[in-house]
């Protein structure tokens, strides 16, 4: 008997950033569906949060929106945003996923996306899309261009779920969609395969006390800083710095803090730090024109096409200044942040007075990754990371036949790779469906035969 | 023998002094080969080196005044010596892609010029236009078995966009025009690298340690002699060799001759005017023995 | 001893000067070093040609400007013939040697050279170092 | 002057019933994108100015169009308002002109008769400074996308049917890989290959790197796979001569392959009559993979003619050997120095970029050298140690701390033999000294470049090559597999250095464009196309020599210019060129494009109060 399974060649996509957009996009092209899955209220992950992307300086969400949108749009994909797969049973071919979507208090199937509820919330919240350096309210979507563009309240400030006074969303909004009462709801999709696509988190600046530990507030991560170029970030696009609101006339980047580091951080390298720095420097010396970008690094990984020529550029008509060493120490003094590095290369020590400093953390897998493993039944590395069959000649597969994996959840990638692998785990699941769907026919025709 | 014209030719200051040898074998060649060098009327100094800052512009005035003056002798200004090849050169080339410097150059000398003069080095006329068969046919004594190291220094090299001789990293031109002539070039690395140049002046120790380097490859092929192009190379080469030899044991001291020198006495030159007992080096046993000249 | 880095800004007035006086920008170069590896009188120089280089991209002229190296560079080109980037050295060296003249005056006044050594070097040695030397 | 553009139309015999009674209720739509337009250009005051334009009814604001309330926004406009065209004032049409025209569409408007005027990248970006200048041009922008809604007729998109069979060209590990995903999808797949067995560069390489695993049996598995697989034909010492089509529908030429030596030459000429076979398929990939940058280019370490100086490839034969011996004298060598950047890096006399691999698979040559002769040594030059990936940094630093490799930092400014070894003039830049180390072996690691003909097959295939010969892809970070050229995907080094997991991971993602391709019963392409108004066209045949996609042909019979829809890019140079006007792209007419640049140009045909139209 090989009759088709129920949901057979429909496709699990745990994580939308661009890998799980791209992966679903290609399935959903292809005429199969996919179930995308996200923890967060909208789709984009990490590249949503992008100002502009290295080599070309694409301004990361204008490229990103076309795609976002049609991943909120396509006929053959299910959403479910705010959401975690908390089960998976059965075998390749014949999955039950089992999906929680958390309560966003708002009925989005009624929201028209208006915007008014936001408008008038009391709470303010630093806002996590920003890096905490802005604010959203209580009730919130991630950006004006989220996909979908439905909020959620969050239940731990709202001043209704604290107080049991307010309301004021609810009497605001013109289609009745606040709902407070809104539990957990709990979903069951019949899939045949998986692809994990969960991405990488930034390792907190509470790990690096060396470097303030993240107490000195003008020393900032990578993605934060993403957030301060952004002409839709909480500054419009003026890099101004989180303490006084200043420009930065002197800005310090600092690379491998925590990579590279067996002893005290990660043991390996994070890979796209090294392009993002020359990006931001190269940034930052367009938005602030006599402002001094200076860089620490060990050694410049510029592998890629164009990178090492933006890199050089960065050098050479931005005059970003490289020093190569690892910075020892950062400390605020003043209304500066004091940084205490070397130059290998002249063999001095510096100690440089910088208005902002911004740091190039580890990329570390993201932490719900682990539970997810377990749920999946995949190996975890060492290092966190999900483990592939052959990281050469199999690089999107796991050890756990139907399942694949995509960008970043399997060590840090940056955009065209991630893109890549994406498409990669796609086909893997496009033949795979196929193959299904044809070995479904010759038995339908065998069985009409006989 | 083909009969040329005489070609405009730029001497230079050390080739009236130091380097005579230089000058009177390069005459005796180019008369051999029937293009007899005419030397350039009321010719100046060009400088020694050529300037590589922007403030040096007046620096330029002593090459572009000769460039000028060469012009309206003809269209080509052949020269002997490796650094005013190298200076006269690069300033025809600023001269000729820079308007600007030009223009103010040009008020300087009081003169009308616009780059449109060729400078050859002797070796490229012997290359291109004379040619080495017409160089082996002219052989009165060819250098038959003479194992020369051909040595071409930094002048003639580079920049290479500028000075436009040969393969900066693997140059031919001199070796070629040896073998023509009979002789066997050895082969070794250093035929590019740098003498120490100028740098004599100022430290004999710094001279010393990039002649070094290129005397004990040169001894370490087993050449017989050293051939340049250049006084400068000429007298780091040869005048080293004595502390050389004192610092290292098994150090073999090499003559070290202008290529026109050996070719001169190749097409049957005599030798007058050679000066090769101011050489360091005595190459005067080394020619007796194979044959090359009496003196 | 850290060196506070930068007092002057990241482009010091001595730097914006060698750099225009050699037309080159020193931020270009990325430090391979292979400069060093072919130069000829790197033995007895104090510092590499990359690390004279490295000084002045940190902003540290005057530092360069003590250094033996800039009066050892005999421009023979063969850094800047085999630069990955481009970067003109003995322009650079240049530079800095006439920056250092502008203040001290002729490294090597010519009524100091010895007589008997004047009588044997060849000439174009003697103005090349006059034109190196003197200011 | 209308009524006579309208006479001038039904002349043209082009559209005018479609046109009754339509561009009479035309809706503008302005985009503050945030900040990045509302930021310099004055969005209220346009909306207001354009509102006046002859022919709108409804002209709006709003923060962002392309969000899904933005898209509401227009959607009941077009119901309440009765719109019979749409301007959307926003970024450039390639961002969300499919978006736009889908909400059109969905709310019933026929979506050619949407319009976008780039008022982001063509106006508010480039004027930041000049907010009055900015809103003035955003409005004249405006204006003359109205006056362009106005001509436009509504159109159906046009279909093209898809040859469900895959070419491939290139036989190595991207090849390969592509060719298996493809076929085991149920799709054929022809498999052309210029050399004389399948494999490519992974056949010369033994072990990979981090890992350190054997490649030889599972790239065998690959090799069988790919051979036995019934779906897929393998065509050895063979290469692409002609293409010509378009995706969904090539034809293809292949021929018996020139020797290598022919393609030494820039241009390995085509014309050597060899007899072709035709191949019909509906998508190409490109996986002609690199080779390394001959050494006869690296002038100071020895331009190839030092013996004991190898690159690469050469060493990974060596290692391939029993014992590991030089190629002088096959001596085991006992000090091997490997030198990287060999060209790479070097915009002055090699390449400018990084050729990526190379970084690792010195350090797994040094590790494997230092296993092979255990009381040799080993001393790398490097630059930077990039090894940016999993488990690589940790594999550099094993070389270094369990193999005991020397790494310097510092480019080789020089080599050369001096007795029976070969002398190696470098640096370490960190120790601030230069070093000289006589080698028994050095080993370039030369730069990665494309493949001999690269550039020619671009050509042929009109898929364009950057100007160091690698394929360009469509866009470097989210279409990194596709070519400039719709169906003609591109897979592993032929589009830059990649190694092994990275070229593994591209084949695949180029085949989900395959069978994302496949998996459409036809193409959907633009109707704006070029059309010939047959009683005007004299059949000169001007257009056929004019048209860079050869779309165009003359009918013998009826001795007019006929266009080929499906290769038509609608790029307007048959229409330059025709002498009798007989050459239309739709909806981009020239009375169209007149009214456009007379809007531009401040001719604003704004109506008068009282005479509404």
């Amino acid at each position: 008997m090989q009759m088709m399974r129920p949901g057979q060649t429909r496709a699990l996509i745990i994580g939308a950033g661009i890998a799980g957009i791209q992966a679903a996009l290609d399935i959903a092209n292809s005429g199969y569906e996919a179930v995308l899955v996200d923890r967060l209220p909208s789709v984009g992950g990490h590249m949503a949060q992008l100002s502009e992307t290295f080599p070309t300086l694409d301004c990361s969400q204008c490229i990103l929106t076309p795609r976002t949108v049609e991943v909120g749009h396509h006929p053959h994909i299910r959403l479910y945003t705010y959401s975690e797969l908390t089960g998976l049973q059965g075998q390749a071919g014949g999955y039950t996923a089992t999906i929680r979507r958390r309560a966003a208090y708002v009925r989005w199937d009624l929201c028209t996306g208006c915007g008014l509820c936001q408008s008038r919330c009391p709470a303010r919240v630093p806002a996590e899309f920003e890096g905490l350096l802005g604010e959203r309210r209580a009730i919130y979507t991630l950006s004006p261009q989220a996909v979908p563009n439905k909020p959620v309240i969050d239940r731990e400030h709202c001043r209704y779920f604290s107080t049991g006074r307010c309301r004021v969303c609810e009497r605001l909004c013109p289609v009745g969609a606040i709902d407070y009462e809104q539990q957990d709801e709990v979903f069951e999709e019949p899939v045949g395969a998986v692809i994990v696509a969960t991405g990488y988190q930034l390792l907190p600046l509470a790990a690096l006390p060396e470097y303030g530990g993240g107490n000195v507030p003008d020393v900032i991560d990578g993605l934060q800083f993403e957030r301060l170029l952004s002409a839709s970030g909480p500054t419009a696009g003026v890099v101004r710095r989180p303490s006084d609101g200043r420009v930065p006339g002197r800005v310090v980047f600092i690379q491998c803090a925590g990579s590279r580091d067996p002893e005290r951080g990660r043991p390996y390298c994070s890979k796209f730090c090294c392009m993002y720095t020359a990006k931001h420097a190269l940034l930052y010396r367009h938005r602030v024109h006599d402002g001094q970008a200076i860089v620490f690094y060990i050694d410049i990984r510029a592998a890629g096409k164009g990178y090492e020529e933006f890199v050089q550029r960065a050098m050479d008509e931005e005059r970003v200044l490289y020093l190569r060493g690892k910075v020892s120490k950062v400390f605020r003094q003043g209304d500066q942040v004091m940084v205490w590095g070397t130059d290998t290369l002249s063999g001095r020590n510096v100690e440089i007075a910088a208005d902002l400093v911004v740091l190039a953390p580890a990329a570390v897998p993201d932490p719900s990754q682990a539970e997810l493993a377990r749920i999946l039944g995949l190996t975890i590395g060492e290092d966190g990371f999900v483990e592939v069959r052959d990281a050469q000649l199999a690089p999107v597969d796991t050890l756990r036949p139907g399942v694949f994996v995509a960008g970043a959840a399997a060590g840090p990638k940056d955009i065209p790779e991630t893109v890549a692998q994406a498409s990669a785990a796609a086909a893997r699941i496009l033949s795979l469906f196929s193959r299904w769907e044809r070995a479904a026919q010759v038995q339908v025709q065998a069985d009409g035969g006989s | 023998m083909q009969n040329m014209e005489a070609l405009p030719y730029f001497p230079g200051c050390t080739l009236k002094q130091r380097a005579a040898g230089l000058d009177r074998s390069a005459r005796d060649v180019f008369s051999a080969l029937g293009s007899p060098l005419a030397e350039l009327p009321g010719w100046n100094c060009c400088g020694a080196t050529f300037p590589l800052t922007v403030e040096n512009l007046l620096d330029l005035t002593g090459p572009a005044r000769i460039l000028a003056s060469a012009r309206a002798e003809g269209t080509r200004l052949a020269v002997a010596c490796a650094a005013c090849y190298n200076v006269l050169r690069r300033t025809n080339h600023l001269l000729r892609t820079d308007a600007d410097k030009r223009e103010k150059v040009c008020l300087f000398i009081e003169s009308e010029y616009d780059g449109d003069l060729e400078v050859v080095h002797l070796l490229e006329l012997l290359h291109r236009e004379i040619g080495y068969g017409h160089v082996r046919q002219a052989l009165r004594r060819p250098l038959e078995g003479l194992r020369v190291a051909a040595y071409y220094g930094c002048l003639l090299l580079r920049p290479a966009v500028e000075v436009g001789f040969d393969d900066p990293e693997d140059p031919v031109l001199l070796d070629q025009l040896l073998a023509a002539a009979g002789a066997a070039p050895v082969s070794y690395p250093h035929r590019g690298e740098c003498c120490g140049g100028y740098l004599a002046v100022r430290s004999e120790e710094a001279a010393l340690e990039a002649s070094k380097r290129v005397l004990t490859a040169v001894s370490a092929a087993g050449a017989d002699v050293v051939v340049t192009s250049c006084p400068l190379c000429q007298y780091n080469l040869d005048r080293r060799q004595g502390i050389i030899a004192r610092q290292e044991a098994g150090f073999r001291p090499v003559p070290v001759l202008y290529f026109t020198q050996l070719l001169g006495l190749a097409l049957g030159a005599d030798g007058e005017g050679y000066r090769l007992d101011e050489h360091y080096v005595d190459p005067r046993p080394l020619l007796r023995e194979r044959g090359l000249a009496d003196v | 001893m850290k060196v506070a880095l930068l007092p002057e800004g990241l482009r010091s007035r001595l730097q914006q000067r060698v750099e225009e006086a050699s037309g080159q920008n020193v931020l270009a170069c990325y430090q391979c070093g292979k400069c060093s590896a072919g130069c000829p009188v790197a033995g007895v120089m104090d510092l590499l040609p990359n690390q004279v280089i490295r000084l002045v991209q940190l902003g540290l002229v005057e530092e360069a400007l003590t250094s033996q190296t800039i009066w050892y560079c005999a421009a023979c080109l063969t850094c800047a013939a085999r630069c990955p980037k481009g970067v003109d050295l003995p322009r650079v060296m240049e530079a800095l040697r006439e920056l250092a003249m502008e203040r001290s005056g002729d490294h090597l006044p010519p009524d100091r050279l010895p007589a008997e050594a004047l009588a044997e070097w060849p000439q174009q040695a003697v103005i090349g170092g006059f034109r190196k030397y003197t200011w | 002057m209308e009524a006579a553009r309208d006479r001038e139309e039904q002349h043209a015999g082009h559209g005018g019933e479609a046109r009754a009674g339509t561009g009479r209720r035309i809706g503008v739509f302005i985009c503050h994108c945030g900040s990045n337009i509302a930021g310099t250009v004055d969005v209220r005051r346009a909306a207001e100015a354009v509102r006046g334009l002859r022919g709108v009814v409804y002209a709006t604001d709003y923060g962002y169009m392309c969000s899904d309330p933005g898209q509401a926004l227009i959607r009941r406009a077009i119901a309440e308002q009765g719109l019979d065209g749409i301007v959307v004032a926003a970024c450039s049409p390639s961002m969300h002109e499919a978006t736009f025209r889908r909400t059109a569409e969905a709310a019933g408007l026929n979506p050619y008769r949407l319009e976008i005027a780039n008022i982001r990248e063509q106006c508010s970006w480039v004027h930041q400074e000049e907010r009055e200048e900015a809103t003035r041009k955003a409005i004249a922008l405006i204006a003359s996308l109205v006056e362009k809604v106005r001509g436009d007729d509504p159109l159906e998109p046009l279909g093209t049917p898809v040859t469900r069979r895959l070419l491939v060209v290139g036989g190595g590990i991207a090849g390969m890989t592509v060719a298996l995903e493809v076929a085991d999808a149920g799709h054929e797949v022809i498999l052309v290959e210029r050399g004389a067995q399948l494999g490519g560069r992974l056949s010369q390489i033994r072990e990979t790197y981090a890992a350190l695993s054997p490649l030889a049996a599972p790239l065998e598995t690959l090799v069988e796979r790919v051979r036995e697989h019934p779906r897929i034909r393998v065509l050895l010492e063979s290469e692409v001569e002609s293409a010509s089509g378009y995706v969904g529908s090539f034809t293809v030429t292949l021929r018996p392959a020139l020797p290598a030596a022919a393609l030494a030459g820039d241009r390995g000429e085509s014309n050597q009559a060899i007899g072709g076979t035709q191949y019909e398929v509906g998508a190409i990939v490109v996986a002609t993979g690199y080779e390394l940058l001959p050494l006869s280019r690296l002038g100071e370490y020895g331009g190839g003619r030092v013996a004991d100086v190898v690159d690469a490839l050469e060493f990974e034969r060596l290692l391939a050997d029993g014992v590991l011996r030089r190629p002088s004298d096959g001596r085991v060598p006992r000090r091997v120095v490997f030198v990287q950047c060999a060209g790479s890096r070097d915009p002055e006399h090699g390449v400018p970029y990084c050729s990526k691999v190379c970084c690792l698979y010195t350090a797994k040559q040094a590790l494997l050298y230092r296993q092979r002769v255990p009381d040799g040594e080993a001393i790398v030059f490097a630059i930077d140690v990039r090894t940016g990936g999993r488990r690589y940094e940790e594999f550099a630093q094993r070389a270094v701390e369990e193999g005991h490799v020397l790494y310097l930092r510092g480019k080789v400014a020089k080599l050369f033999r001096q007795g029976d070894r070969v002398i190696v003039w470098g640096v370490d830049t960190l120790a601030g000294r230069n070093v000289e180390v006589a080698a028994d072996l050095v080993v370039l690691a030369a730069a990665v470049v494309p493949s001999a003909g690269a550039a020619e097959l671009g050509r042929r295939l009109r898929a364009t090559t950057d100007e160091l010969g690698f394929f360009r892809e469509a866009h470097p970070k989210l279409r990194p597999v596709e070519s400039l050229t719709a169906g003609i995907f591109l897979a592993g080094a032929a589009q830059g250095p990649k190694d092994i997991a990275e070229t593994v991971s591209q084949a695949g993602a180029a085949a989900a464009k395959v069978l994302g391709l496949f998996s459409r019963p036809e193409l959907v392409q633009e109707p704006t196309v070029a059309t010939v108004l047959e009683e005007l066209c004299a059949g000169c045949g001007l257009c056929v020599s004019a048209c860079p996609y050869e779309a165009r042909s003359l009918n013998p019979r009826l001795r007019v210019a006929e266009v080929n829809a499906a290769l038509c890019q609608g790029c307007g140079a048959c229409v330059v060129a025709c002498p009798n006007k007989a050459c239309v792209v739709r909806n981009w007419r020239p009375e169209q494009t007149l009214a456009m640049v007379g809007a531009v140009l401040g001719e604003t045909p704004y109506r008068s109060p009282d005479a509404g139209e």
